[in-house]
């Protein structure tokens, strides 16, 4: 086969423009690259770069006002017929025979890409009618095939809940059943595995690489995971501001980086595979002091009458970092909102200690005393957009914790700013409403709103995984930084486990709402006494082309492990 | 002689089901007089009714026949269904001769039986009528009836009742004739004991035979007279729709109807009558003038419409005729002389307070605005054409002349506050509380609003209250009202019967001074009202109790001169002729009938109409 | 050891000059960049002061009193205002011929454009007044430049008693525009707080206040309002009754608002944003009126523009009960009362249109000032 | 889903006590009973009501008691007998009246609401899909201006324009000849030529108020993430619109319709009575006026239970076309 019947989509040139109010913003700026048939693209890049809207560039979906400017999309059919995506109306017939039949889309938002009233086995059928026509039952038989693919658990009931009965991995993974329901010849993958723990995303990447193989499926694959980029990609895109920075084979990318992004992005990579420099330096913690936050057996059961958080106990030291890691749904951040009464933890105690050093059992404490508490003990929230008011100020967001303490007018101010700062944000948008911050730059107001009251203790969920990975150990590095600053401590909520090993002094395993392993974070991550945490290891990608292990996995059910691939 | 009958009769008189006409009409049938001449059978005739609370529509239309009536212009009491009658000389005995043969719609003979069975049992019964009518009492005695022979009948009074024959042919005198033995007595706890309480089971409704009893007969103005169709009446129409749920009510002719013309056919020429019910006149009057009745005359007769009305002749084929409803007054401002505020009390009693509000009147400004011109400056008072007509009692203190008013006033209440109104004894501002209610079509808040500017102009605080009629009556009867604008009957001779805006008389719809009439009609209860009003109520006395009709004419003026004397409230505006439209193929209408709240016309005259060109 | 400012600079350079202005724009000045793009919305509020303003001056503006009667000019017409006359500005109206039709029991109008009536600005008034209650005046706006008797101006019209539609409508303004519209704020108030704290905190208290508000809706209006006129005491001065009765009807009218917010609230309060700020410390009520309101600020814009109209014209329903507004007070509710009559419809229909267009242009002036206050307050960038 | 049902019903006991109690209070609350009503009616017509009948008659209907103890009669004849008690001025049980009216009412109120949505919600979703352009416009102004026109001087100005410059017979639901008629072709007919002018009317005033909410929820709707993904499906803009966006912005409308039961008694009593229609409005309206305690007491009752059926109904409906409140 020649190389140019092997390229399936080949973009050239294409510039998409958001006007506003106050001019042009380029959002992708003159990006060509080219898709063949049975290979993976991955594009990598800052978050804000302009990825999610060259995808949807592809298939005329930008949000309005957004509009394709210039540049063309050529679709090359297997019959060899071209057509120019670009060109088309965006509301006519030929670019609908196009979406989701010949090129499907893997949305990045999989909380809200789903329509909430209607049930998953339509939504995942849907496609199949418009373009086939199939009957009902086959359109259903279809749509059990791929839940089943997917790994949706018991796929027959599956198919008839509502989206909202999902928890979010789940959501991912219908997302994708969707995109696979009318074999595309391309698949356009944004973050497709962001929600899910390492071990179902080895899994989905395993299928889609199977599907690859079979029907000579083209894939445009959209991550911050350089791990899964090393893992999967044939072929690399670095963006950085609409640009493209840098192509390349995968090896060239990882290996021989030209671009200075690309060089920050892979030695970021690197510095995570290992413990953080400033951890390398500072005195261990005396053993012998007292710990600032005590948990003991902690249960809560939801409603529903699943045991989320089921007998837990930690300690977490002054001037500790805690990471705590586990698969997607085992009751991290039902623990972690525990400990700051969101929830109400049916039993146990949750002892902590008051800078006077008496102790309090946060559980059982008093109004007057859980307002204290939570000025000392702050959390950041893992989802970065809901937790920011949408129509409050930046600005507003992070002095609202010190304005309830008490301070006013200028001191505010420059306290603000000084946070912003800390953080890495331009003081002079403090005006911006939250949407207009990428998610990174989200997640970072997220930190400097926990981070404004000086507290004690931080319970950080999921606090760095909208970044990319250069901007994420800087964020690190910050965080740090206030520790030995602050004498700050660390909850550190994770499903990144180089993040854990690059940012904690000890981590705790969670397994199904129960803490199965806890230990100095080297002792865990390179001689893990539990089977989960063991395969928890083994699932996460390398980000080494030269060294794809994923296929090495193993997975942990329930007592017994079994090789993914045996 | 020879009677005809109704072709829409014919086939049942054919077949057997209906007698003859002649035996069907008395021996001596009642012969009306024509005005245009004989008419035609045939037709229905369309008009309209409100659809609730407005019996009195039908009672006035199809349902008003007496032992005695007046003549169509007003003048004399005449036979009706008695074809003879008499008084004895000193006003206390009346007797009466029923035509032979009177039957009532469902084929019953009406005899004497009928009359004596009200008396006996309806009127004399304590449990059916616990008060009675005054009508029919004379000093607090009720009448005695007695029954002379099947079609004689005689009243019998304890003190003279020189005014019993025209009280009986008012609408009120239609108790006698209005209950048929041969159907009630079935309801009757005299005459079905044993069967009652199986009629009672039959009717969840009711809950004893006297609630039964009330649900099948009333008087003629009230609902269940009009929601029964099983009551036989004398009337020349029967309903066979009722006055209820239905959107319409309708009526058909009574095959035994008593009256013929003057050629021998039996009455009435129309066979038919439908109303429909609407809740609104705006759509009544919409409906007129689209051409849907023939035939419509309350509630939209006023000036409100008559511009309407006016342009819609011509789409809806009628004209106006002319109707001599000519009250006392058409706007008068009763002040509550027995007010419950005893500051308020006793400037209204000040006759020179009354004297002075009235002249701060601009009358004419009012006539000419409201009612278009259409009216004069004057008092409560008889009319003019009336031989009653008192010049003075019209007239006086009618012209507008607020430099007098405040003259008297500043001897009244001399202090004012800020604005420039005047104070009370106590040092408060003296304002009455108007109620207003927009009734009759006579545009009060209008009226009102430019009196309340007026009484300004004198430092006389009016606020005004519009509300609906309902409220003002559950006000006025519990003689919580400062004052309010009403009409006043007593314009013509009704005043013989009904002095009401004259004196302090009865409970009736003008209340200014509601203390002292109860005390007129029961001196235990009330309030025992001041020397002047009890001569004045002592004149009336003797009006009532006058024998012959040159004496009661005089006794009468003498009490309308005590009456003006004592100048009890304020009127404004004589009224002028009111009107109705009919169809322009209708003929044999009276033009200028009189009409008033208790003389129930046009229905005596109905009978005699007739399409020129049948309605399809 | 990273150095913080070594974080990669967030500048604005790829965006052009102005979007970085915008970018750093404070929040008041954003607001009012945004609002004066709306182009209908900054029209509707200049519209909008403008009534203010003519009620505020009505006294000044309308050129009659509005109570003045005139048995000559019942139902006249409205006299067309022409500004030139022979090719020179003169303002006048031309002259009324009437002739009184007693058989129709009305007055006939006929413009005579042979005999102008001038008009002009600041004439003297009939009667001193003081303007806003204070300033003595003796000038009115516009009006006849030498009146004789048998001269009229009636630019919208007269009514069945001869008074100006014109004046009586600009006076309407005064109440209508205040009053009229202190009960819309009532039903607002109470129906976010009952409703919010319904939603907010959930369980017992929700189910109470539902049950209360099911029992409030459940009533019929007509009854309660006849209850009500009957319970307020005759001799009360007729502006407070209306407002009493206004303060009613808008204790009746927040349920359905308290409905919508309390679902609003129901699905909010559990989102991260509520959790953060109790977090941070902040009282109930602070999160419902700081972060719970602002969020469905549009569905409250809508149900309030929406709720005007139907408070002005309450009082249409509420004098028929005698509750209403009594004479001499004119409204534009009061003004469509007297219009609902055949002859008016038939006849005069100056009389309803007049009052109606005055409503019908503040509610849209009140509506497309809600929707452009909304857009410019929604961070989210509308397609402008 | 049954759970949640039962338990809304449970808790209607103790609301619907409440305003059984309510409702006998407010109809209390003006002075005077039936009877003045009666005494000043019959005064008007020329005579006078003698103080003992008076007496007997109030004694008769029971107005004599204590409030509490006319209550406890009244609302144990409904628990014990479904009997409501009679009409004073009608003389006839409550029962009775009411069913027949309260057809036509549902019946009106049923093809207004049809009416209403049949305009409402394409001209809800013109106006949002074309935000802020012409048809936007005209929209918002035509729902504005109906709204601003009180019902009761549309109806009269309907009316006359038909009446007067189309000649149509107007006001009731029937021609006179088909009143008393039984059912028939012809009487349909009839109907459909008289019911389309009040459910116009009566339409047009709560155009308004759904046209701007359609507007308002599609608004919201339209840029919700998950409209980009259906039509990455491929699906075309029209069944995209039809299938999510309205869809969703339905619930709020649905969630409405339950509301109409009690608005078939209480709503529209003004147009009601100026277009002369069979429903319930004038009943009520005028039971009041005349103080018809049972009547008027038993239709503010029927009100109110409908108003919480409606309640309930609407919840259920809510649940149903909502699955996020069905399984929460
Ligand atoms: N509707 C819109 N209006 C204006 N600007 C937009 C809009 N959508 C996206 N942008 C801008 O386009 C730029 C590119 O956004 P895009 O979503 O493609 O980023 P991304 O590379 O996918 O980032 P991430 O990794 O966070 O998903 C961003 O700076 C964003 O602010
Ligand atoms: N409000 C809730 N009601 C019922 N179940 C819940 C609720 N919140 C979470 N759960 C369930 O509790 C379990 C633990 O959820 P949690 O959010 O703590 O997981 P997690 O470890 O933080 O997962 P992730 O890595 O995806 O964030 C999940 O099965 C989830 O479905
Ligand atoms: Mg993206
Ligand atoms: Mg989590």
């Amino acid at each position: 086969m020649s190389t140019t019947s092997d390229t399936i989509l080949e973009v050239k040139d294409l510039k998409t423009l958001f006007p506003t109010r106050t001019g042009i913003f380029k959002a992708v700026d003159g990006v060509s690259f080219e898709l063949k048939r049975g290979k993976t693209l991955c594009v990598v890049g800052e978050s804000g770069s302009g990825k999610s809207v060259t995808a949807r560039s592809i298939l005329q979906i930008v949000d309005r006002p957004g509009r394709i400017e210039g540049g063309s999309v050529l679709l090359t059919r297997a019959d060899g017929s071209t057509t120019d995506l670009a060109k088309l109306d965006p509301r006519g017939r030929e670019i609908r025979s196009v979406r989701g039949k010949e090129i499907a889309m893997i949305f990045q938002e999989p909380m809200s890409s789903l329509s909430p009233v209607h049930r998953i086995g339509t939504q995942i059928g849907e496609a199949l009618r418009i373009h086939f026509g199939t009957p009902k039952h086959e359109q259903r038989e279809r749509v059990l095939e791929l839940l089943r693919q997917v790994e949706i658990p018991r796929p027959e009931t599956a198919i008839d809940r509502y989206t909202f009965e999902f928890s979010g991995g789940m959501r991912q993974r219908v997302m994708i059943a969707m995109a696979l329901a009318c074999n595309p010849s391309v698949l356009i993958a944004d973050e497709p595995t962001t929600a899910l723990d390492v071990t179902t995303q080895a899994e989905i990447l395993d299928l889609i690489k199977k599907l690859q193989q079979s029907h000579g499926m083209a894939v445009l694959f959209i991550t911050h995971d350089m791990g899964v980029v090393a893992e999967i990609a044939d072929e690399v895109l670095v963006m950085y501001r609409g640009k493209v920075m840098e192509r390349g084979s995968v090896e060239q990318i990882f290996h021989t980086p030209q671009d200075a992004y690309t060089r920050r992005l892979i030695d970021s990579v690197v510095r995570l595979e290992k413990k953080a420099e400033v951890r390398l330096s500072r005195p261990a913690i005396p053993t012998g002091t007292p710990p600032l936050l005590d948990v003991r057996n902690l249960s809560l059961t939801f409603a529903s009458g699943l045991k989320a958080v089921d007998d837990v106990s930690l300690i977490v030291r002054p001037g500790e970092t805690l990471g705590i890691v586990g698969e997607s749904g085992s009751g991290k951040t039902t623990m972690g909102r525990c400990l700051l009464r969101i929830y109400d933890a049916q039993s146990g105690a949750i002892d902590y200690r008051r800078p006077d050093g008496h102790t309090v059992d946060i559980r059982t404490a008093d109004k007057a005393a859980l307002v204290k508490i939570r000025s000392e003990v702050r959390m950041i929230f893992q989802d970065p957009v809901g937790s920011l008011s949408p129509r409050k100020t930046v600005g507003q967001i992070i002095a609202e914790p010190l304005k309830i303490a008490g301070m006013k007018g200028r001191e505010l101010n420059d306290r603000v700013a000084d946070l912003m700062q800390h953080v890495g944000l331009e003081p002079a948008w403090r005006e911006r409403y939250p949407h207009a911050f990428s998610g990174g730059q989200r997640q970072r107001i997220g930190i400097a709103r926990a981070i404004a009251l000086n507290p004690r203790l931080i319970i950080a969920d999921e606090a760095t995984s909208a970044l990319d990975v250069s901007l994420r150990s800087q964020m690190l590095d910050l965080m740090m930084k206030l520790q030995d600053e602050l004498g700050l401590s660390y909850v550190f909520i994770s499903h990144d486990m180089s993040v854990i090993r690059y940012m904690c002094d000890r981590v705790a395993v969670m397994y199904r709402g129960k803490i199965v392993e806890v230990g100095e974070t080297d002792q865990v991550v390179n001689d893990p006494a539990h089977g989960y945490t063991r395969a928890l290891l083994s699932a996460i990608p390398h980000p080494d082309p030269h060294n794809r292990r994923i296929h090495n996995r193993f997975r942990y059910d329930a007592g017994r492990t079994v090789s993914a691939n045996g | 002689a020879d009677y005809k009958q109704a072709p829409m009769l014919d086939e049942q008189v054919k077949a057997g089901k209906l007698p003859a006409v002649a035996s069907r009409l008395p021996d001596n049938p009642y012969v009306e007089a024509m005005i245009d001449g004989v008419g035609k059978y045939g037709g229905t005739l369309r008009t309209t009714i409100l659809a609730n609370g407005d019996q009195y529509n039908l009672t006035r239309t199809i349902a008003n026949e007496l032992l005695v009536r007046w003549d169509p212009q007003w003048k004399k009491v005449m036979p009706s269904l008695a074809e003879e009658f008499k008084a004895s000389d000193d006003a206390t005995t009346y007797t009466f001769k029923l035509r032979k043969g009177l039957k009532w719609s469902d084929g019953q003979p009406f005899t004497v039986d009928d009359i004596m069975f009200w008396y006996e049992d309806v009127f004399m019964n304590n449990a059916l009528s616990p008060a009675k009518n005054p009508t029919f009492t004379v000093a607090g005695k009720p009448v005695k009836v007695t029954k002379i022979d099947d079609q004689t009948v005689e009243f019998k009074f304890e003190s003279p009742y020189g005014l019993f024959l025209q009280q009986l042919a008012y609408g009120q005198g239609h108790l006698p004739v209005i209950y048929p033995k041969h159907y009630l007595s079935k309801f009757h706890e005299k005459y079905n004991k044993e069967g009652i309480p199986a009629l009672l089971k039959a009717n969840p409704a009711a809950g004893d035979w006297v609630a039964l009893f009330n649900s099948k007969v009333s008087l003629t103005f009230q609902p269940p007279f009009w929601q029964n169709l099983e009551l036989p009446t004398l009337n020349p129409w029967v309903l066979t729709v009722p006055y209820a749920d239905s959107e319409r009510v309708v009526a058909t002719r009574n095959p035994y109807y008593w009256k013929v013309d003057t050629a021998g056919n039996q009455l009435p020429y129309i066979d038919g009558i439908t109303w429909a019910k609407l809740d609104d006149p705006q759509l009544m009057a919409l409906k007129m003038t689209s051409g849907e009745f023939d035939f419509a005359f309350r509630h939209i007769n006023n000036s409100t419409f008559k511009s309407v009305l006016f342009d819609g002749q011509k789409t809806g084929n009628y004209r106006f005729v002319d109707v001599k409803d000519l009250p006392a007054n058409d706007a008068v401002i009763l002040l509550n002389l027995n007010s419950t505020d005893p500051v308020k009390r006793k400037i209204f009693q000040n006759k020179d307070f009354r004297i002075a509000l009235s002249h701060a009147i601009n009358r004419q400004e009012i006539i000419d605005l409201v009612y278009v011109g259409q009216g004069a400056p004057a008092q409560v008072a008889v009319q003019p054409e009336h031989e009653l007509f008192n010049e003075r009692q019209a007239k006086q203190y009618t012209e507008f002349d607020p430099k007098r008013s405040n003259e008297i006033l500043d001897k009244i209440m001399p202090k004012k506050d800020a604005e420039g109104f005047r104070l009370d004894e106590t040092g408060k501002r003296f304002t009455i509380n108007f109620m207003v209610a927009d009734v009759f079509g006579l545009s009060y808040p209008d009226v009102m609003q430019m009196v309340q500017q007026y009484a300004k102009d004198i430092g006389v605080d009016i606020q005004l209250r519009t509300t609906d009629r309902a409220r003002l009556n559950t006000m006025w009867s519990a003689n919580e009202q400062d004052a309010y604008i009403w009409n006043c009957v007593g314009g013509l001779s009704e005043v013989y019967t009904d002095p009401r805006c004259y004196m302090p008389f009865q409970k009736a719809d003008i209340f200014f001074a509601m203390k002292w009439s109860e005390w007129y009609s029961n001196h235990a209860t009330g309030e025992e009202p001041p020397e002047a009003i009890q001569a004045l109520m002592a004149a009336y006395d003797k009006v009532n109790a006058a024998v012959t009709d040159d004496d009661r004419r005089q006794k009468m003026k003498d009490f309308l001169n005590l009456s003006a004397d004592n100048f009890l409230n304020i009127g404004i505006s004589r009224p002028m002729p009111k009107y109705m439209m009919t169809s322009n193929s209708l003929k044999n209408v009276v033009n200028g009938i009189p009409i008033t709240g208790n003389l129930w016309h046009p229905a005596p005259t109905l009978t005699q109409w007739y399409f020129d060109k049948p309605a399809k | 050891m990273t150095d913080i400012t070594s974080l990669p600079p967030e500048t604005t350079a790829s965006l052009d000059l102005h979007r970085r202005d915008m970018a750093v724009a404070g929040q008041w000045r954003l607001f009012w960049l945004k609002f004066k793009k709306h182009k209908i919305a900054l029209a509707s509020l200049v519209v909008i002061v403008f009534m203010y303003l003519v009620a505020a001056f009505a006294d000044f503006i309308a050129p009659f009193d509005p109570n003045a009667t005139n048995a000559r000019f019942t139902y006249a017409p409205p006299q067309g205002l022409s500004l030139m006359l022979d090719g020179s500005f003169q303002p006048h109206v031309d002259q009324l011929k009437m002739t009184l039709n007693t058989e129709s029991m009305r007055r006939e109008f006929m413009p005579d454009p042979t005999k102008p009536v001038s008009v002009s600005f600041f004439v003297p008034a009939q009667q001193p007044y003081y303007l806003l209650g204070f300033i003595p005046m003796q000038t009115k706006l516009f009006g006849l430049t030498n009146p004789k008797p048998g001269d009229s101006m009636y630019i919208f019209g007269a009514d069945r008693l001869g008074r100006d539609i014109f004046s009586r409508v600009v006076h309407g303004a005064k109440i209508s525009l205040s009053i009229g519209l202190v009960g819309v704020f009532i039903s607002l108030i109470l129906g976010v707080t009952i409703g919010g704290i319904s939603g907010f905190f959930g369980g017992w208290i929700d189910l109470a206040i539902q049950r209360f508000i099911e029992l409030l809706r459940s009533i019929p209006t007509i009854p309660l309002w006849m209850g009500f006129a009957a319970a307020i005491p005759v001799g009360w001065p007729p502006l407070r009754t209306y407002f009493v009765i206004t303060l009613i009807v808008s204790l009746i009218g927040w349920t359905s608002l308290a409905r919508e917010v309390r679902g609003k609230f129901l699905s909010l309060r559990n989102e991260d944003f509520v959790t953060a700020a109790r977090l941070d410390g902040m009282s109930e009520i602070g999160i419902i009126f700081h972060h719970l309101v602002p969020s469905f600020i549009s569905h409250i814009i809508a149900t309030l523009t929406l709720a005007i109209p139907s408070m002005i014209l309450a009082e249409t329903a509420l004098s028929f009960l005698g509750i209403g507004l009594q004479p001499p007070i004119v409204s534009w509710g009061v003004l469509l009362q007297e219009a609902q009559n055949i002859r008016a419809v038939a006849q005069a229909p100056w009389l309803l249109f007049t009052p109606a267009t005055a409503i019908v242009i503040s509610v849209l002036a009140l509506n497309f000032l809600g929707d452009g206050l909304r857009d410019a307050a929604d961070p989210y960038e509308s397609v402008s | 889903m049954l759970r949640y049902i039962v338990k809304r019903m449970v808790f209607a006991i103790p609301t619907l006590f409440a305003v059984s109690i309510v409702a006998f209070i407010i109809i209390q609350l003006p002075p005077g009973d039936y009877l003045t009503t009666l005494m000043a009616d019959w005064a008007s017509q020329g005579g006078a009501v003698e103080a003992g009948t008076v007496a007997a008659m109030r004694e008769r209907y029971g107005l004599d008691q204590p409030i509490y103890f006319q209550y406890y009669k009244w609302i144990a004849g409904i628990l014990t007998r479904g009997d409501f008690g009679i009409s004073f001025e009608l003389g006839k049980p409550v029962t009775e009246l009411i069913w027949n009216r309260l057809g036509f009412s549902l019946l009106l109120s049923v093809l207004t609401l049809c009416f209403v949505w049949a305009i409402a919600i394409p001209i809800g979703i013109l106006s949002a899909v074309r935000q802020y352009s012409i048809s936007d416009y005209t929209a918002t102004f035509l729902a504005f201006f109906f709204l601003a026109v009180p019902d009761f001087l549309m109806a009269l100005s309907a009316m006359y324009v038909m009446s007067a410059w189309f000649g149509q017979s107007v006001g009731g639901l029937f021609s006179p000849d088909y009143v008393d008629a039984p059912w028939s072709l012809g009487k349909l007919v009839d109907f459909a030529q008289h019911v389309w002018l009040p459910v116009v009317v009566i339409g047009l005033g709560s155009l308004a108020a759904l046209v701007r909410i359609m507007r308002a929820n599609l608004l919201d709707e339209l840029s919700k993430p998950y409209v980009t993904t259906a039509r990455a499906k491929g699906m075309s803009e029209f069944e995209l619109l039809l299938r999510y966006p309205v869809r969703l912005a339905l619930n709020p409308l649905i969630s409405t319709i339950g509301w109409i039961l009690p608005a078939v008694i209480s709503g529209e009593i003004n147009v009601s009575v100026v277009m002369s229609l069979p429903t319930t409005g004038p009943l009520l309206l005028r039971s009041l006026l005349a103080q018809d305690m049972y009547l008027a007491g038993s239709l503010i009752l029927l009100i109110s239970v409908l108003t919480i059926i409606g309640t309930l109904i609407s919840d259920i409906l809510l649940a149903i076309t909502d699955p996020r409140i069905r399984l929460q």
